[in-house]
């Protein structure tokens, strides 16, 4: 991985952002009534709403409030919150671990099962093993996060309740947190019964998001690997006399590798915008369910901090997963 | 005889079809020497190649026959011990050097690989053999070579690579498919004289899998040429390229241009002879149904 | 017919990509001379990275040249944009090596070797032209039938003919031939060259074989080029060139066929160091 | 034909879709009660066979005593709307930006893909959710939804599939025989993209499908409507008591959109004649 690939990348993202602040500042403005009028008190003279709608510089030409928009977005300042009164950045950074910790859960499962499945479905090719995953695989990847979350919810939550469908710990427990990242944190201090607690009302909405993951992971990499497995160097190392099981893992994984991150990539952005709706179904307290409360309350500011976030966000997984897939190529790497 | 293979059968059962792919081929390969198996393709040669190694396909089915390698049989043998004699006593050179080589990983990674399983060395002492490897088969700086990927080698360069991965376990057998039909002439040449030079220093024998009679003529000490998974004829080179050889190599002869007979017109293996093979590989098929009905 | 002047021609790197703008350019082609006359058939020789195939499009136009100059049937082709070039690439075609991707895999052959007739007007509906198609495919040696298949469904030998009928139905003056035996047995190599020695006969095209085989360059052209790194080493009368090659490098590769006749002292005749990497 | 016929997937395909349009068209005679007709006193009633259930209430009721069967069946009118105007609108812009940006690159490639890149950085729901803040809820705002949704996967794929037919030789050969450029790009590239589109179009269909649900589910379809989603939001809040409630509308949805892709397949396997032997 050269300096300069990265950079190129980096660079590449600017117009992106860009583009990104361009949707959400059209979108905000085409919002029918006035922002101003809903963030005053009923009792305000005509006079308060001039001074706060010059202090947001809404009184100035469209390309100019554009202007003080940029200016403000790249020094950070996104603003205050209509309906929560405080800083926007402020309180989409402090919910942001949450979704991070259930995005990374999520990942983990998905990758963890994904490769599992296709490792052992190559492994046992032919056999009912083989048939076995590929059924489970067409109805896992049919049905979106939406579907999964609304049957595990019937099947853990009322049928046989095993599992919390609300919320990431008791209120009570949570003061015990010096971050915001409770799952880490738990962790690190060796509290598991708190990370069980944890891990257990992340179970449903990870795997809901997961699923489909699982589901695309398994097929591409199985494909891959059914490719990879009747290329030539294959055949060389098994007349090298290596047993199968090398093989499949030391000489065709790292190959199928390749292709597989390609076409997962996509699928990594699409689980994580993914916890917007899961977290409002499970009442998951991340920046998704914030978002929920600022769309009904049309707190722009706080829609507009929560969706800059989001683009950041994926802007950054964009690049890690380009990064990634430089890393296991060797025709790349340098 | 360190190879032998006797009426060996084998057929490719797919949708609920039989297709014949070798029709009773037999093969022997003496000690020391180098066999060539001529044919075109869809012929069986690499059909021939993968039953000796054990990977045909899934849908192939070995009907009857012997693989005889030092006189015991490879069919008869538990799948454990036939698979620890591959990479150690037989070793095979693919067609394609470009795709022969594993992409991802270092050439270090991948001649010492083999060694540490079945030579048993440690790192530094496979390391050392690969050098040794690389520097028999006249690459100028193995140093540099290991630390390469594969695609940052030329064609010829990879082949050389790949027969030195070969030949470095000393095996006594190797199989070697089209290993000069990817390469350009002069590299062929080379590469060529390469192996010719390596299997006469180590005596290893080498089956030599090729559809090119001048390859043939100018490598091989004897020679089989197959046709729909029948051997039409065997015998040394000599006697193949002198007079007495069978039409279908006369045919193949006929049909490939020479830059030293210029005038001499150019003629397709002709339809009648191809009927006529057909039909003898067809009664071949009969007997063998009515040979399996009586049993 | 055919003049080549001080060819140059260099395609992006693509290996090697910048943090911004384009790929650096490699120079394929160092100043090829190439003169072809009506109804001649040229041979044109060399190994991988010799630039051979990138000559046979740069030829056409294909490709941009980054000097030099071209002129076919006396016009200056060189600087003619894709609408001009339009009315003289009837005149001028390419068959080229890989059969399989050469042809529109969900198109029937019908429906591509009617192309040319339907996209030069020589036809006067779809139905004239599926007409001359199929009249193309018995003058290569297919059935008519064929033209209702899909370029899957045919063997090798067969897609190639079929690349050949396409590229001789409007009549060109020259047909480039790359590279279009290389793969197929030598059976139905044979079955190739021998077509195109009758269409060459019948039609008086001149035309341009490229091939990395001697012997088949040998077994149809009138005069050979032979190409290494982008430059012509030598070039001549097929009579002269393999009775008594001048260079080195064209010696070296008449040496390195093997020819069917048994001959120890072959394989010992050459170097076996390795060249360069 | 004959192929689509014997395909058992776009059987079954074909089959969810026209029960879909016919239950639509028949709403009204089919349901047997009013969708919004409340009754206080068939309050939660479970379905007839269970213990406790009402014949005249075959899936029996919601919270509010409305007939889940009629609710059900009057949910497949916005179903198929969105789902018809949803995916033919995205296909439509996906499919036409991609292969411009694909065919033409330059100036106009950069462009669309600097802005499917900057429609992908948004969470697919949050577009929907800030859409639907700024227009207020209603059907036309998921369908726009739908769209601004889809169209990028459509783009993306089209444009990365032309971008590599566009290096098939074939492409060049059909500039050699004079195709001009708008006819190469749909006479000859359209045909390679149709099945890919077809599969495309038979997912987008099933996602349309769960947007509206989505969207009703969180509140911001149209609120005067019975659908599907909402079924399943008011479902969700008295899950306890009667859990069967939800099921009807997910198990609606999960046949409707493995019938939608099931269909796609099916018809992709029946005509691509690259899968035909």
């Amino acid at each position: 991985m050269s300096p300069a690939f990265l950079l190129r990348r980096l660079l590449l993202a600017v117009p992106t952002l860009f583009g990104v602040a361009v949707v959400v500042f059209v979108l905000l403005r085409i919002v029918p009534g006035d922002p101003i009028a809903m963030m005053v008190p009923g009792e305000a003279t005509p006079e308060d709403i001039a001074r706060l709608r010059e202090s947001y510089g809404l009184d100035k030409s469209i390309p100019m409030q554009f202007v003080i928009y940029l200016d403000h977005l790249v020094r950070g300042d996104f603003g205050v919150s209509i309906s929560l009164k405080q800083d926007v950045l402020t309180l989409v950074l402090g919910r942001l671990p949450a979704t991070l910790e259930l995005a990374l859960v999520a990942i983990t499962l998905s990758v963890t099962c994904g490769f599992t499945l296709a490792l052992a479905s190559t492994y046992w090719r032919g056999t009912w093993i083989e048939s076995g995953v590929d059924a489970i695989n067409s109805i896992a990847l049919a049905i979106p996060e939406f579907l999964w979350a609304m049957l595990l919810i019937l099947a853990f939550a009322v049928l046989m309740p095993l599992f919390p469908i609300s919320g990431r710990i008791d209120p009570m427990r949570a003061t015990a947190f010096a971050t915001q990242f409770y799952l880490v944190e738990s962790l690190v201090r060796g509290q598991f019964g708190l990370a069980r607690e944890l891990l257990g009302h992340l179970a449903l909405p990870a795997l809901a998001l997961a699923l489909p993951l699982i589901a695309v992971i398994a097929r591409v990499l199985k494909s891959s690997l059914q490719e990879v497995m009747v290329q030539d160097y294959i055949l060389l190392a098994r007349i090298k006399g290596f047993s199968n099981l090398r093989i499949l893992t030391r000489e065709a994984l790292p190959n199928a590798l390749l292709p597989t991150i390609t076409l997962t990539g996509v699928h990594f952005i699409f689980l994580v915008g993914g916890t917007v709706l899961v977290e409002l179904i499970f009442a998951y307290p991340g920046i998704g369910n914030m978002l929920f409360g600022a769309a009904s309350n049309r707190d722009l500011p706080l829609i507009q901090g929560v969706t800059l976030v989001f683009a950041l966000l994926f802007i950054l997984l964009n690049i890690a997963i380009e990064l990634s897939y430089a890393l296991v190529n060797p025709r790349l790497r340098h | 005889m360190i190879l032998d293979i006797e009426n060996l059968r084998v057929s490719i059962n797919a949708k609920g079809t039989r297709t014949p792919v070798l029709r009773g081929a037999h093969l022997q390969l003496e000690q020391g020497k180098i066999l060539g198996l001529v044919g075109e393709s869809g012929g069986g040669k690499t059909m021939v190649c993968k039953a000796i190694l054990g990977v045909l396909p899934e849908s192939a089915r070995i009907e009857s026959g012997a693989i005889r390698f030092e006189g015991r049989d490879l069919l008869a043998m538990p799948a454990r011990e036939r698979r620890g004699l591959l990479g150690r006593s037989i070793a095979m050179i693919l067609q394609n050097p470009m795709t022969a080589l594993n992409p991802v990983f270092r050439i270090e990674d991948q001649m010492t690989d083999v060694l540490r399983l079945h030579a048993g060395l440690d790192r530094a002492q496979a390391r050392a053999r690969a050098l040794e490897m690389l520097t028999a088969v006249h690459i100028r700086e193995p140093e540099r070579v290991l630390r390469h990927y594969p695609h940052e080698l030329s064609g010829g360069m990879c082949q050389r690579v790949v027969i030195s991965i070969a030949f470095s376990c000393s095996p006594r057998l190797i199989i070697a498919d089209e290993p000069t039909t990817a390469l350009d002439v002069t590299v062929q040449h080379q590469i060529l004289r390469l192996i010719r030079e390596l299997q006469r220093k180590t005596g290893t024998s080498v089956l030599f899998i090729t559809h090119d009679l001048g390859v043939v003529a100018k490598i091989c000490d004897s020679v089989s040429v197959i046709y729909a998974g029948r051997i039409l004829e065997s015998g040394p080179v000599e006697r193949i390229f002198s007079s007495q050889h069978h039409p279908y190599t006369q045919a193949l002869l006929d049909a490939a241009p020479r830059y030293d007979r210029p005038d001499t017109a150019l003629h397709p293996v002709s339809p009648e002879l191809r009927e006529q093979l057909a039909r003898e590989a067809e009664e071949f098929d009969r007997r063998v149904d009515r040979e399996v009905a009586h049993a | 017919m055919l003049e080549v002047e001080n060819l140059h021609v260099a395609l992006p790197d693509r290996g090697n990509k910048r943090v911004f703008g384009r790929p650096p350019l490699i120079e394929i082609l160092k100043g090829i001379d190439l003169r072809v006359s009506a109804g001649e058939t040229v041979g044109l020789v060399g190994e991988s990275g010799s630039g051979k195939s990138t000559l046979a499009r740069a030829l056409l136009r294909l490709y941009p040249l980054s000097a030099g100059s071209i002129r076919f049937e006396g016009r200056d082709i060189t600087n003619l944009d894709e609408h001009e070039l339009r009315p003289l690439r009837a005149r001028m075609q390419i068959v080229f090596q890989d059969s399989q991707s050469a042809l529109n895999p969900r198109l029937t052959i019908g429906t591509a070797l009617a192309e040319p007739f339907v996209s030069y007007g020589r036809a006067s509906d779809s139905r004239e032209a599926l007409k001359l198609a199929a009249g193309l495919l018995e003058h290569v040696g297919l059935s008519a039938s064929m033209a209702a298949r899909y370029p899957h469904q045919l063997s090798g030998g067969q897609r190639q003919r079929v690349g050949i009928a396409r590229a001789i139905a409007l009549n060109p003056a020259l047909v480039v031939a790359d590279e279009i035996v290389s793969g197929l047995d030598v059976s139905v190599q044979a079955q190739v060259l021998d077509l195109l020695r009758r269409l060459r006969a019948e039609t008086g095209m001149a035309l341009v074989l490229i091939s990395h085989d001697l012997s088949v360059v040998r077994a149809l052209c009138e005069r050979v080029v032979i190409m290494q790194h982008g430059v012509i080493v030598e070039a001549g009368p097929s009579e002269t060139v393999f009775n008594s090659p001048q260079h080195p490098y064209t010696r070296k590769l008449l040496r390195a066929i093997p020819l069917p006749e048994v001959d120890p002292a072959w394989i010992d005749s050459v170097d076996i160091d390795e060249v360069a990497t | 034909m004959r192929a689509l016929l014997r395909n058992p997937k776009f059987l079954f395909g074909a089959f969810v879709l026209l029960a879909l349009v016919f239950v639509a068209a028949f709403a009204p005679w089919l349901a047997p009660h009013d969708p919004m007709a409340q009754s206080l006193l068939n309050q939660l009633l479970p379905p007839r066979w269970a213990k406790g259930g009402d014949p005249s209430f075959l899936l029996g009721t919601d919270t509010l005593g409305r007939d889940l069967l009629s609710r059900m069946i009057h949910g497949t009118r916005p179903a198929l709307l969105v789902m018809i105007a949803g995916a033919t609108l995205s296909g439509l812009a996906g499919v036409v930006l991609g292969m411009l940006a694909g065919f033409f690159g330059g100036w106009l490639d950069t462009l669309v893909s600097r802005t499917v890149d900057t429609f992908m950085s948004f969470p697919p729901m949050l577009l929907a959710i800030v859409l639907a803040a700024a227009m207020g809820p209603g059907l036309g705002t998921v369908v726009i939804s739908v769209v601004l949704i889809g169209w990028t996967r459509f783009c993306r794929v089209v444009r990365g599939e032309v971008l590599a037919l566009r290096e098939q030789e074939f492409v060049t050969s059909a500039r050699t025989i004079g195709v001009s450029r708008s006819r190469i790009l749909f006479h000859e590239l359209l045909p390679n993209l149709l099945p890919l589109v077809i599969v495309l179009l038979g997912l987008e269909m099933g996602r349309a499908i769960v947007v509206e649900a989505i969207m009703s589910f969180i509140g911001f379809s149209s609120s005067g409507l019975a659908t599907w989603g909402s079924i399943i939001a008011d479902a969700r809040s008295y899950i306890n008591q009667a859990w069967w409630a939800m099921t009807y509308p997910i198990v609606a949805i999960i046949v409707m959109v493995l019938g939608l892709n099931a269909l796609g397949d099916g018809l992709r396997q029946a005509t691509d004649p690259v899968l035909q032997r």
